[in-house]
């Protein structure tokens, strides 16, 4: 876990309204693990930071990809490059994507492909044949920048690829990885109890001393989101009791 | 110039005046960036004899300045908290206090016999901002007896420092401090959270699990110094300062105000660094003010 | 669509639900900016039997997502009140209350029966935030039975609406606020400033000269929310809430809490349109959901 | 008094740290007297706008002068062109520069010399010799733009113009006018009873409704400095009782 002043350096659209930050964070960039997520800081700003995926790697430089979708999102977006975030990461547990499996599917609803680049890279990288289905709402709602082997769009208007949701369309494969609202999540878990999925929850701390991110298990209690999440097995998360009202989710 | 930052509180030596504080800290265990060396002592999460689940998610919800919290008191209970994190303990060189809970004042009693004398174990700090089932769900720091009753039991069952941590939603808490110090506390701290609700208006309902849930954080604080100035007013035990502090000129409006030493919750959550920020800031102010130790600095007490 | 906004509130049919608060708006001549339509009602600032000065400056110190303040009820005292600005409210379109203020419960009664009948003046707001000469300066708002006596003894006194402005830093607001419905109040408003208070660390003194003052602003929101909640739940007549609304959002958290009404304060200093802002916000509100009126509103009450 | 959400066109530094700002606002512009101020907010912010007496005009646009002395006017300094400041104002009551008197001294401490351009603009179209007495610490303190018939610098050092305070260095004038730490302004009134001075006080509203900005008077009881002053004569204010330690006058 670091903690670092990093540079913002250049901004993205890569869909109606989600853009791509790309911020200077060179021991995050070297340590990161797909699935896994920075907390980020600014002043002026929110009292408490916001946690997100980290998108993708280039060189010494994180990305992170969002909407304005409540204060803290929308102050991110209004920043110049030149501007400084502080980056706490890498935090939580990511994907395991240990060599085995022969084939992923990468799931994504909306901003859920969040973690999905660096799992494409990490599946690659154990040999697995990577499927990418991402779905959203319409058309220019879908992040463009897609990266699998092979590549399945899903929207709900049918404006562009599968009609339907992005779960309907995921094909036949060893592993399922899935991102995205939590109502999303809890349809990967009935389909795929084996899935790896990664939840959202609100965050105090982001690294396991408030319990603010409980997330709550089938086996009763709680894990916390930010250390032995956000990936769990789908099967292992008691669904019915995981709020899903976040405003991202709204969003996606 | 180099500052003499030590001090004394409620039967403990502490190198420096900053206290974790309870919740915000876990077992001590988790935070890895924090300099250790800035940490005057640390409270742990709050223990129940128990273990308890917690409460259902939503557990936190941001507020202007601050954030309400419904944790529920999670914790693994006391045997595991013995077990698994006291041998740690013993080993650091800064004390751990353990935040005891209870539904009864024999609750507490027994926590307090329980953990007399388990090293990794330097102190007590009682929180009294639990529902007392048996006056109804009351809680015990709303009341000068229910509160002097926990304190006085835990009293009797440890030779621990015993510091009693006071609510802050009360009519007089200078009523309720100088109960505790008759009743044997060993020092002070204010303040807990205040409580507080959130609603959401897609739901309509309130926006934590729970309903209601804490307050902490800086929209707090200028309460927070008022309340811990009026204990220090009212007692001659030390009290420590708790609310809303992220930068040393936090901390040294509490210390000026009439407090010993500080604890620094919130904080820690925006900036893992905090407390030493928090703690090399105040030897700098001191430093700046060519006072040569803390026992120094201006204690603001009028006692009209 | 258009939104029926209007609402009864103890005795005062208002057209919209956002009044001005007491101590923020002045007396109403000051703020030309603010579209006047949106105003529900107007409280006047506080006053006493006689003029008063004030305090000494400084009177307001800026804190994290609020403000403290403490102007000492500086007034002209009720007799300019009445000769200089009541004939002025009687030409206004929406009601105007005057917030009264004793030390003793004899010198609220004097007010109202001096503020009875007179042209202008719609209804009397209660501040029971006032320090009680007759009980050691303990605030009336702080103890039931001295809530009562002073709610008792404006009731007799006038045929004006009363409501009476709740002080937030009880044990239970429950106990005071069935107190004052026994007593007589058309309504309850909560609620008031909490006390806080901030030091220099320059001079090692508190920021203001009357060193606490009362805290406003959103930090005090979430903790607002909560007890204008528990007020709500405790009685069967109207409750206004008060505390850090900045927004129709912020307004619509105590309208689902149980509120009738709401005040708006600090913001204006802010925003001098935020009473519109407010009104418009909770009108689109209500439109977006489908709401006819202002009593579609669901309100949020568990009596468990 | 309008309420503008203004473009913020330009800086420029006048003097160390000292920096002149300005705000496209043309009602404020147009209507806006010298010693009158304007109260700033912009987002995200502090909660309270900030008040800045009016520095110069400029056809549409205001100017107000600052220095970084705390919270809000560091996050002004840090603002880039083209963000937006909403701008409520004029406010109070500023200097009676009606015609009459033949000559004027301007005094100003540092940051003081914020309302002297209008005041000399108005001074001159009011036909009178203008005498501009402007003190800072050091010469690199000393606001560059001077705008007198008659121009005379004052540094506590002596690095430039007279060796001593400003007051010390007025010269005879039917008028005397006088801006900056209230310090000083206490020591123009026991030299000229009569002089119009510019106060400060901590505001919350800035229109009259809060009573926040309470000035002491000789006569008893408080006026406001937004609604009442900020300008008063000299000798009306009970300077024992004003603070004298806001940050303004540290820094100036
Ligand atoms: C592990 C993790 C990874 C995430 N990765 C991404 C990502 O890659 N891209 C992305 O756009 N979003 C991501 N999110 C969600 C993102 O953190 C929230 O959208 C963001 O915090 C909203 O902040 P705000 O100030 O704009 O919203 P506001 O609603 O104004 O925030 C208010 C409070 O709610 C919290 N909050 C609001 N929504 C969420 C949410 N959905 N999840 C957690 N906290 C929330 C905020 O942190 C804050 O405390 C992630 C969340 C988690 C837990
Ligand atoms: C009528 C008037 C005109 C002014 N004109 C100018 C000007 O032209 N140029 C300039 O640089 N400054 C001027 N000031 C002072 C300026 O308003 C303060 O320096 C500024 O508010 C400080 O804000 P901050 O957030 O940086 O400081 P902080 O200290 O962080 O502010 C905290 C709080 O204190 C208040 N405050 C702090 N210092 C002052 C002060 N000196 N006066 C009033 N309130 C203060 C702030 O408004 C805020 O509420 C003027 C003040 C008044 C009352
Ligand atoms: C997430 C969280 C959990 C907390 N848990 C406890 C607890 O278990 N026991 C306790 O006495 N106080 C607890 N507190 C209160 C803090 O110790 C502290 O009194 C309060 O947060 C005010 O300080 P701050 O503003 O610096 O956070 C908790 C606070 C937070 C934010
Ligand atoms: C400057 C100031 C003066 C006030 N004066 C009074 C007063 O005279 N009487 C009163 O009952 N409340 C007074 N109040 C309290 C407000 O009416 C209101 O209850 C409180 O500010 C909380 O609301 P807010 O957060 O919207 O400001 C005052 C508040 C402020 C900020
Ligand atoms: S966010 Fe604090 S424990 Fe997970
Ligand atoms: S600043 Fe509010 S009355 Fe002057």
């Amino acid at each position: 876990m670091f903690l670092l002043d990093g540079n913002m350096v250049a901004r993205r659209e890569v869909a109606r309204g989600m853009f791509v930050l790309s911020v200077d964070a060179p021991q995050i960039a070297d340590s990161v693990r797909a699935g896994q997520f920075v907390n980020l800081g600014w002043s002026p700003g929110p009292l408490l930071r916001r946690p997100f995926s980290v998108y993708r790697v280039d060189g010494d430089r994180i990305e992170v990809i969002l909407k304005a979708v409540g204060v803290g999102t929308a102050q991110l977006l209004a920043m110049m490059p030149g501007e400084t975030i502080s980056c706490l990461g890498p935090l939580g547990h990511g994907f395991d994507l240990s060599p085995g499996p022969t084939s992923v599917v990468l799931v994504s609803g909306g901003l859920g492909v969040a973690p999905m680049p660096l799992a494409a890279r990490e599946a690659r990288a154990a040999g697995m044949h990577v499927t990418w289905v991402h779905g959203a709402r319409t058309a220019d709602e879908l992040c463009t920048e897609a990266d699998g082997d092979e590549v399945i769009w899903a929207t709900d208007d049918g404006s562009q690829g599968f009609a339907g949701t992005a779960v309907a369309a995921v094909p036949d494969a060893d592993l399922v990885l899935a991102c995205g609202p939590n109502r999303m999540l809890a349809s990967v878990a009935s389909h795929w109890p084996d899935a790896q999925v990664a939840v959202e929850t609100y965050m105090g701390c982001g690294t396991g001393v408030c319990l603010g991110c409980a997330v709550p298990l089938e086996r009763g209690g709680y894990d916390r989101a930010c250390k032995e999440g956000p990936v769990y097995r789908a099967a292992d998360i008691d669904w019915s009791m995981l709020p899903a009202h976040l405003p991202y989710a709204i969003s996606a | 110039m180099t500052v003499e930052m030590s001090v004394e509180v409620g039967g403990l030596r502490l190198r420096g005046p900053v206290v974790a504080a309870s919740g915000t800290f876990g077992y001590g265990t988790e935070v890895p960036l924090l300099e250790r060396r800035a940490l005057g002592a640390m409270v742990s999460k709050g223990i129940f004899l128990r273990p308890r689940e917690g409460t259902p998610p939503p557990r936190i919800v941001e507020t202007p300045s601050g954030m309400l919290n419904a944790i529920g008191l999670q914790g693994p209970g006391v045997e595991a908290l013995i077990r698994d994190y006291a041998p740690q303990w013993a080993g650091w060189d800064f004390p751990v206090l353990v935040n005891i809970n209870g539904e009864t004042a024999a609750e507490y009693g027994e926590l307090a016999a329980r953990l007399d004398g388990v090293p990794g174990i330097a102190g007590l700090e009682i929180n009294i901002s639990c529902p007392n089932v048996e006056q109804g769900g009351l809680y015990f720091g709303n009341d000068p007896r229910a509160a002097a009753a926990v304190t006085e039991e835990v009293r009797k069952r440890t030779d621990l420092p015993v510091w009693v941590k006071l609510t802050p939603m009360v009519t007089d808490i200078g009523v309720i401090a100088r109960a505790c110090e008759a009743a044997g506390a060993d020092a002070l701290c204010a303040i807990n959270t205040f409580v507080g609700m959130s609603i959401d208006l897609n739901t309509q309902q309130p926006r934590l699990s729970f309903r209601t849930g804490g307050l902490s954080g800086p929209a707090i604080r200028p309460l927070a110094v008022h309340l811990a100035h009026q204990a220090a007013r009212a007692v001659n035990i030390p009290v420590v300062g708790i609310g809303g502090i992220f930068r040393a000129d936090d901390a040294l409006e509490f210390l000026i105000a009439g407090c010993a030493a500080v604890q620094v919750g919130t904080a820690t959550f925006a900036n893992p660094r905090a407390i030493a920020e928090v703690n090399d800031g105040i030897a700098a102010f001191l430093a700046s003010k060519g006072l040569p130790s803390l026992s120094d600095l201006h204690r603001y007490l009028p006692r009209d």
